[in-house]
């Protein structure tokens, strides 16, 4: 069986509120946009299983899964909640496919942070509960900590992840779903409030609501329900260990081995010279640079420097985060992984209005869990 | 395979001392709150409630009458987006009778407990409240007729508890 | 044959804990314990695990959010391609589902498949989690639990079909009975009809011994492609049909009386593996079972019964295990106990044992070559279900 | 998408809610041996994986590599060096704390892993990456098996 490919996006674009509506009438919007972008299907016939990735405590429900099916259009057929991130749920959406017994698949991921009074409580109720959780604070101090030991093996400097908050932040000016986009240098973000030595204010991406819907088809059908089908080309999804205290402290390993594991599905052995561009995960600014290395898009200590020179700009021969990143975008949870695929399906298309990359074939899409977690997933996309 | 399973692990401590601190444990109550967006249709839904009204939303679809009210038919998969103020009164679809509370300790005086299919929303659109003025729980029938009993306008809030309870219709 | 998507999927082996209130380890420990069992018995080693399920209900028992991620060291996911899928109360059937599909793909040879929960971290009661599943709009307000709905649930099931308690009570004493056989059973007893009739009336028509007890624990299932199987045993149980399907979260808005959803995912099975007349096909069924009056509910949702007519082939004793159509011979929720997620792995456990012929003294007559394990979950909206065949 | 939206900023509504009870965990298998540890003898252990060669703390029941029951349980000493650290200047809910807190993650010699901890007893400006550090544990009276049974590390 050959790959399957990506027929619909519909995105309900993010904003850092969005008291108007309702999750559930969020989620209703980014899936019409997506089932109307796929040919105009029926959920309620052409769609033969629904995927939707949420957290119960992201949403403050036990038991999120009971309250999906209406507005997706699937009451009485096949959907099912992914507790994870939505690159696990597209990549769960690969393997329904590939069994041979579902030709088309939604996979639907929201963010609402802006519903959860104390987000950053909630995340901190994530960390083991015995060894971590008693030492108490915001849980971001494990980011800090990440970010010290990674620049100090590494060589990347502080100033170097500033130079991505103020590349990301600015490509954000040009996309219209960017919650964040803003015209800052390095200084601004050197001047910001220190948070977590070394990360300040303006290194941490803030919270945005908003919703994307996919939608994935086998390549028998994806023809017949979009003409620029988006293929992909490889998946890979890891988790290094939860704990805290076994893991590596300067590589992003779980990124490494789940774009291994795409990569070789997609056949690509030198992903620096075969990726055309990358949107990685970025909820703090030295995250991207240490994503860009997992994923052997430059070498080890590399990645700050290629920033600096521009390789990593939209006129760059590599740009990394076009859309403007979670730094940009906003951080809308679980959906914060197919915020990045979005983009890449946008570019490939050709559809990325004044941000568009010319020339590009190959992208790639990688996501993080977020604090506290070593879980990631890589996605290989191509429109050839 | 099973019967040659020798042991099954598993070490079961006592309830009390846990509770107790006789064995060490960590406690912890976690600050989660909410603030929920209640959108286009729940916010119909409570502003009718203050109102003293039942509000549903109806698909010009398939032309149903859904309650609690959607912004969205979820048979059709079409917006719905006509809001229509239907009758408090209904049927008594299926009840219990609770002497268990929410942490699972019991209660003395029951609570009463129905699913009311409401006159006016599409056949079998019920909704979950309480039942009331009802002396003895085994009067209560199904498809019993049922009506809604409000709190004074003043004291309402735009909540599903601005109806106290559902209680028996009397006719005429 | 193309009937399986690209490959065919083995379960080759199976382990789970005792389920008991209050257990002293870690979620993860518990993990570990399943996990490591189910390898030991499959000839396995962690390292030749690909790829690595998780089912767990809600973090709200446990006490961590994101618990998936947690847990995930003791389920032996340490750099692994892992997932969690959680469908409420199916979860546990529905874990094996999500282990099939990666192997079906032909994109993993093998799959740890494991289901956990730890109940008892929640304090006063683990039913305050249940306080959580409503709409907090339209149904927390009204101090809504759990209880309450089942008991809607099944005064309505009662209501259409003219069933009476008695009737229903027989499957709390086959099931108690039947866990009086299971090594890990939290609430194996030996009662009577009345004994079930006379126990404190919970939320009527709900009484204490209707109810499934609330537990901590583990199981665990190793599932492997064809090639793989064929190599490490001569008798390996097949997936044929896996299935799920959901309801509308309006609960209140359809009629109790039957689980359309549960029927769904049934159809999705039974298409899968070729089922044409379930009751004569399906020799043993794992059927879901958190409250007496479910087994009945749901053997008519699986269409192993007519309608209305699960309290007779109850009755007439069909659903013993030396019956024609033996139901939970286990002892099912009620008997072995109910760590939600881990609850539903067991009865896949069960089915995998029942099927090799090594189920022991809970071994069913004859020579049972096709089985059915089923839960149900979210807001009595949702249906899982595998067929294996031996 | 819906048809009908608020338009009428005074008619955006909000409903609260929380899912906060009470948790009590249980230390498990290791954990309870671990912190009892700790609390009685002032020793941190670790656990040796004999197949994968490598002594994991804190100790667990498992190795999470390859899977073995641990049961050979080490000390490994209570002191050790800061492998990474940060200064944490705001709370959780983003206010600014007079003093920065100073996580730390401390490795012990000879053991793979370590333990996420507070530094005390030291400037901010001292802190280093490799700074060798030892466990100040609270007086035994006052532990009761629990991370915070350590009350920080300091420079040694």
């Amino acid at each position: 069986m050959r790959d399957a490919a990506i027929v619909g996006v519909g995105c309900t674009g993010f904003e850092s509120v969005t008291p108007d509506i309702s999750y559930k009438e969020m989620m209703f919007e980014a899936a019409t946009r997506a089932y109307q972008d796929a040919g105009n299907i029926s959920p309620r016939k052409d769609i033969d299983a629904f995927i939707s990735v949420a957290e119960d405590y992201w949403e403050g429900f036990s038991i999120f899964d009971e309250f999906v099916p209406d507005q997706l259009g699937a009451v009485l057929r096949h959907l099912f909640t992914v507790s994870g991130d939505s690159i696990i749920g597209l990549a769960t959406a690969n393997m329904l496919i590939k069994t041979g017994h579902f030709d088309v698949v939604a996979v639907e991921s929201h963010g609402k942070p802006s519903d959860i009074l104390t987000l950053y409580d909630v995340v901190s109720f994530a960390m083991d509960p015995i060894l971590n959780r008693p030492l108490g604070g915001h849980p971001f101090y494990v980011g800090g900590m990440e970010m010290n030991r990674f620049l100090c093996e590494t060589g990347n400097s502080k100033e170097q992840c500033a130079m991505v908050v103020a590349k990301n932040k600015g490509n954000a000016l040009a996309n219209p779903f960017a919650a964040y986009g803003a015209d800052t240098d390095v200084e601004d973000v050197l001047r910001s409030d220190p948070y977590f030595y070394p990360l300040n204010k303006l290194d941490i991406s803030q919270p945005s609501d908003g919703g994307v819907v996919i939608v994935l088809a086998s390549d028998e059908v994806a023809y017949k329900l979009n003409d620029n089908p988006i293929w992909l080309k490889g998946v890979g999804w890891i988790c290094d260990t939860p704990s805290l205290e076994t893991r590596c402290w300067s590589e992003a390993v779980y990124a490494r081995m789940a774009a291994d594991m795409a990569y070789k599905h997609a056949g690509i052995n030198t992903p620096s010279k075969e990726v055309d561009f990358a949107e990685v995960d970025d909820l703090f600014s030295y995250k991207e640079l240490q994503h860009m290395e997992a994923l052997r898009l430059c070498g080890k200590g590399q990645a700050g420097t290629l920033t600096e020179e521009g390789v990593t700009s939209l006129d760059g021969y590599l740009p990394v985060n076009p859309s403007g990143g979670m730094l940009g975008m906003g951080w809308p949870l679980e959906a914060s992984g197919m915020q990045r695929l979005l983009e890449v399906v946008l570019q490939l298309r050709g559809e990325a209005g004044s941000r568009q990359l010319s020339d590009v074939e190959v992208g790639v899409a990688q996501s993080w869990r977020g604090i506290p977690t070593a879980t990631g997933a890589v996605a290989v996309l191509s429109n050839c | 395979m099973s019967e040659k399973i020798k042991r099954f692990p598993g070490e079961q401590l006592k309830g009390a001392d846990i509770r107790e601190g006789r064995i060490p444990s960590v406690k912890h109550r976690p600050n989660v709150k909410y603030l929920w967006s209640t959108g286009v249709a729940m916010s119909r839904f409570l502003e009718g409630l203050k109102k003293g009204k039942i509000v549903a939303s109806a698909c010009r679809k398939c032309g149903r009458i859904m309650v609690p009210p959607r912004a969205f038919c979820e048979q059709c998969f079409k917006p719905a987006d006509e809001y229509v103020p239907i009758k408090d009164t209904g049927t008594i679809n299926t009840y219990s009778v609770s002497y268990v509370a929410g942490d699972a300790s019991r209660i003395k005086e029951p609570i009463l407990v129905a699913v009311i299919d409401i006159d006016g929303a599409s056949e079998g659109m019920g909704i979950l409240h309480l039942l009331g003025e009802i002396d003895d729980w085994k009067q209560i029938k199904f498809g019993m007729r049922v009506k809604a009993v409000w709190k004074r306008p003043e004291e309402r809030t735009g909540s599903i508890t601005d109806i106290k309870y559902f209680a028996p219709l009397k006719e005429g | 044959m193309e009937m399986f998507g690209k490959k065919r999927v083995a379960v080759i082996g199976a382990g789970m804990t005792l389920f008991r209130r209050n257990l002293k380890e870690t979620g993860k420990e518990l993990a570990w314990e399943a996990s490591s069992m189910a390898l030991d018995q499959a000839g396995l080693e962690l390292k030749d695990i690909q790829s690595v399920v998780m089912g767990t209900a809600p973090d709200a028992f446990d006490g961590v959010h994101m618990k998936g991620e947690y847990l995930a060291d003791g389920a032996g996911s340490w750099r692994k391609p892992y997932s969690r899928v959680f469908v409420g109360g199916g979860t546990g059937v529905f874990t094996i589902d999500a282990g099939w599909w990666h192997v079906a793909s032909g994109q993993f040879d093998t799959c740890l498949v494991v289901g956990e929960e730890k109940m008892s971290s929640c304090y006063p009661h683990p039913a305050y989690a249940f306080t959580t599943i409503f709409d907090p709009i339209y149904a927390r307000p009204l101090g809504v639990t759990l209880i309450w709905i089942f008991a809607l649930e099944m005064h309505r099931y009662m209501h259409v079909h003219g069933i009476k308690k008695e009737e229903i009570a027989r499957v709390s004493v086959k099931n108690k009975r039947n866990a009086l056989d299971h090594p890990c059973a939290q609430l194996g007893a030996n009662i009577t009809v009345e004994d079930v009739l006379n126990s404190e009336v919970m939320c009527w028509p709900v009484q204490r011994l209707d109810i499934s007890p609330t537990s901590d624990g583990a199981a665990a299932l190793i599932l492997a492609s064809e090639d793989v199987a064929k190599k490490l045993t001569d008798n390996p149980v097949w997936i044929d049909g896996v299935g799920w399907c959901i309801d509308s979260t309006f609960w209140t808005n359809r009629d109790l009386y039957f689980p359309q959803y549960v029927q769904g995912a049934a159809q999705m099975a039974y298409k899968m593996a070729g089922i044409k007349n379930p009751p004569k096909e399906i020799d043993v069924a794992e059927v879901y079972d958190p409250f007496d009056y479910k087994e009945l509910h749901h053997m008519e949702g699986l269409m192993l019964a007519r309608k209305g007519q699960a309290p007779k082939l109850t009755a007439e004793g069909v659903t013993q295990r030396d019956g024609d159509l033996p139901i939970n011979p286990s002892g099912g929720l009620l008997g072995v106990g109910n760590p939600i997620a881990a609850a539903g792995t067991m009865k896949c456990c069960e089915i995998f044992w029942q099927l090799r012929g090594e189920a022991g003294k809970r071994q069913v007559k004859g020579d049972p070559r096709t089985g059915l394990a089923q839960a149900w979950g979210d807001l009595m909206q949702y249906g899982s279900v595998v067929i294996m065949r031996s | 998408m819906a048809t009908e939206k608020i338009t009428d900023p005074r008619k955006i509504a909000h409903w609260p809610g929380h899912m906060e009870t009470d948790y009590i965990y249980t230390l498990g298998i290791a954990g309870e041996k671990f912190f009892k540890e700790i609390k009685e003898n002032g020793r941190i252990l670790g656990a040796k994986c004999k197949s994968c060669s490598v002594v994991f703390v804190p100790p667990r029941l498992y190795c999470e590599k390859c899977f073995d029951k641990l049961t050979e349980w080490v000390n490994v000493g209570t002191k050790g060096n800061v492998h990474t650290f940060t200064f944490a200047h705001v709370d959780v809910n983003g206010a600014r704390l007079k003093e920065p807190i100073i996580y730390a993650f401390i490795k012990f010699e000879g053991a793979a892993g370590g333990l996420l901890h507070k530094l005390g007893e030291i400037r901010p400006s001292e802190v280093k990456i490799g700074l060798p550090v030892e466990a100040v544990l609270k007086p035994q009276a006052e532990r009761t098996a629990n991370i915070n049974d350590i009350k920080y590390f300091k420079p040694r």
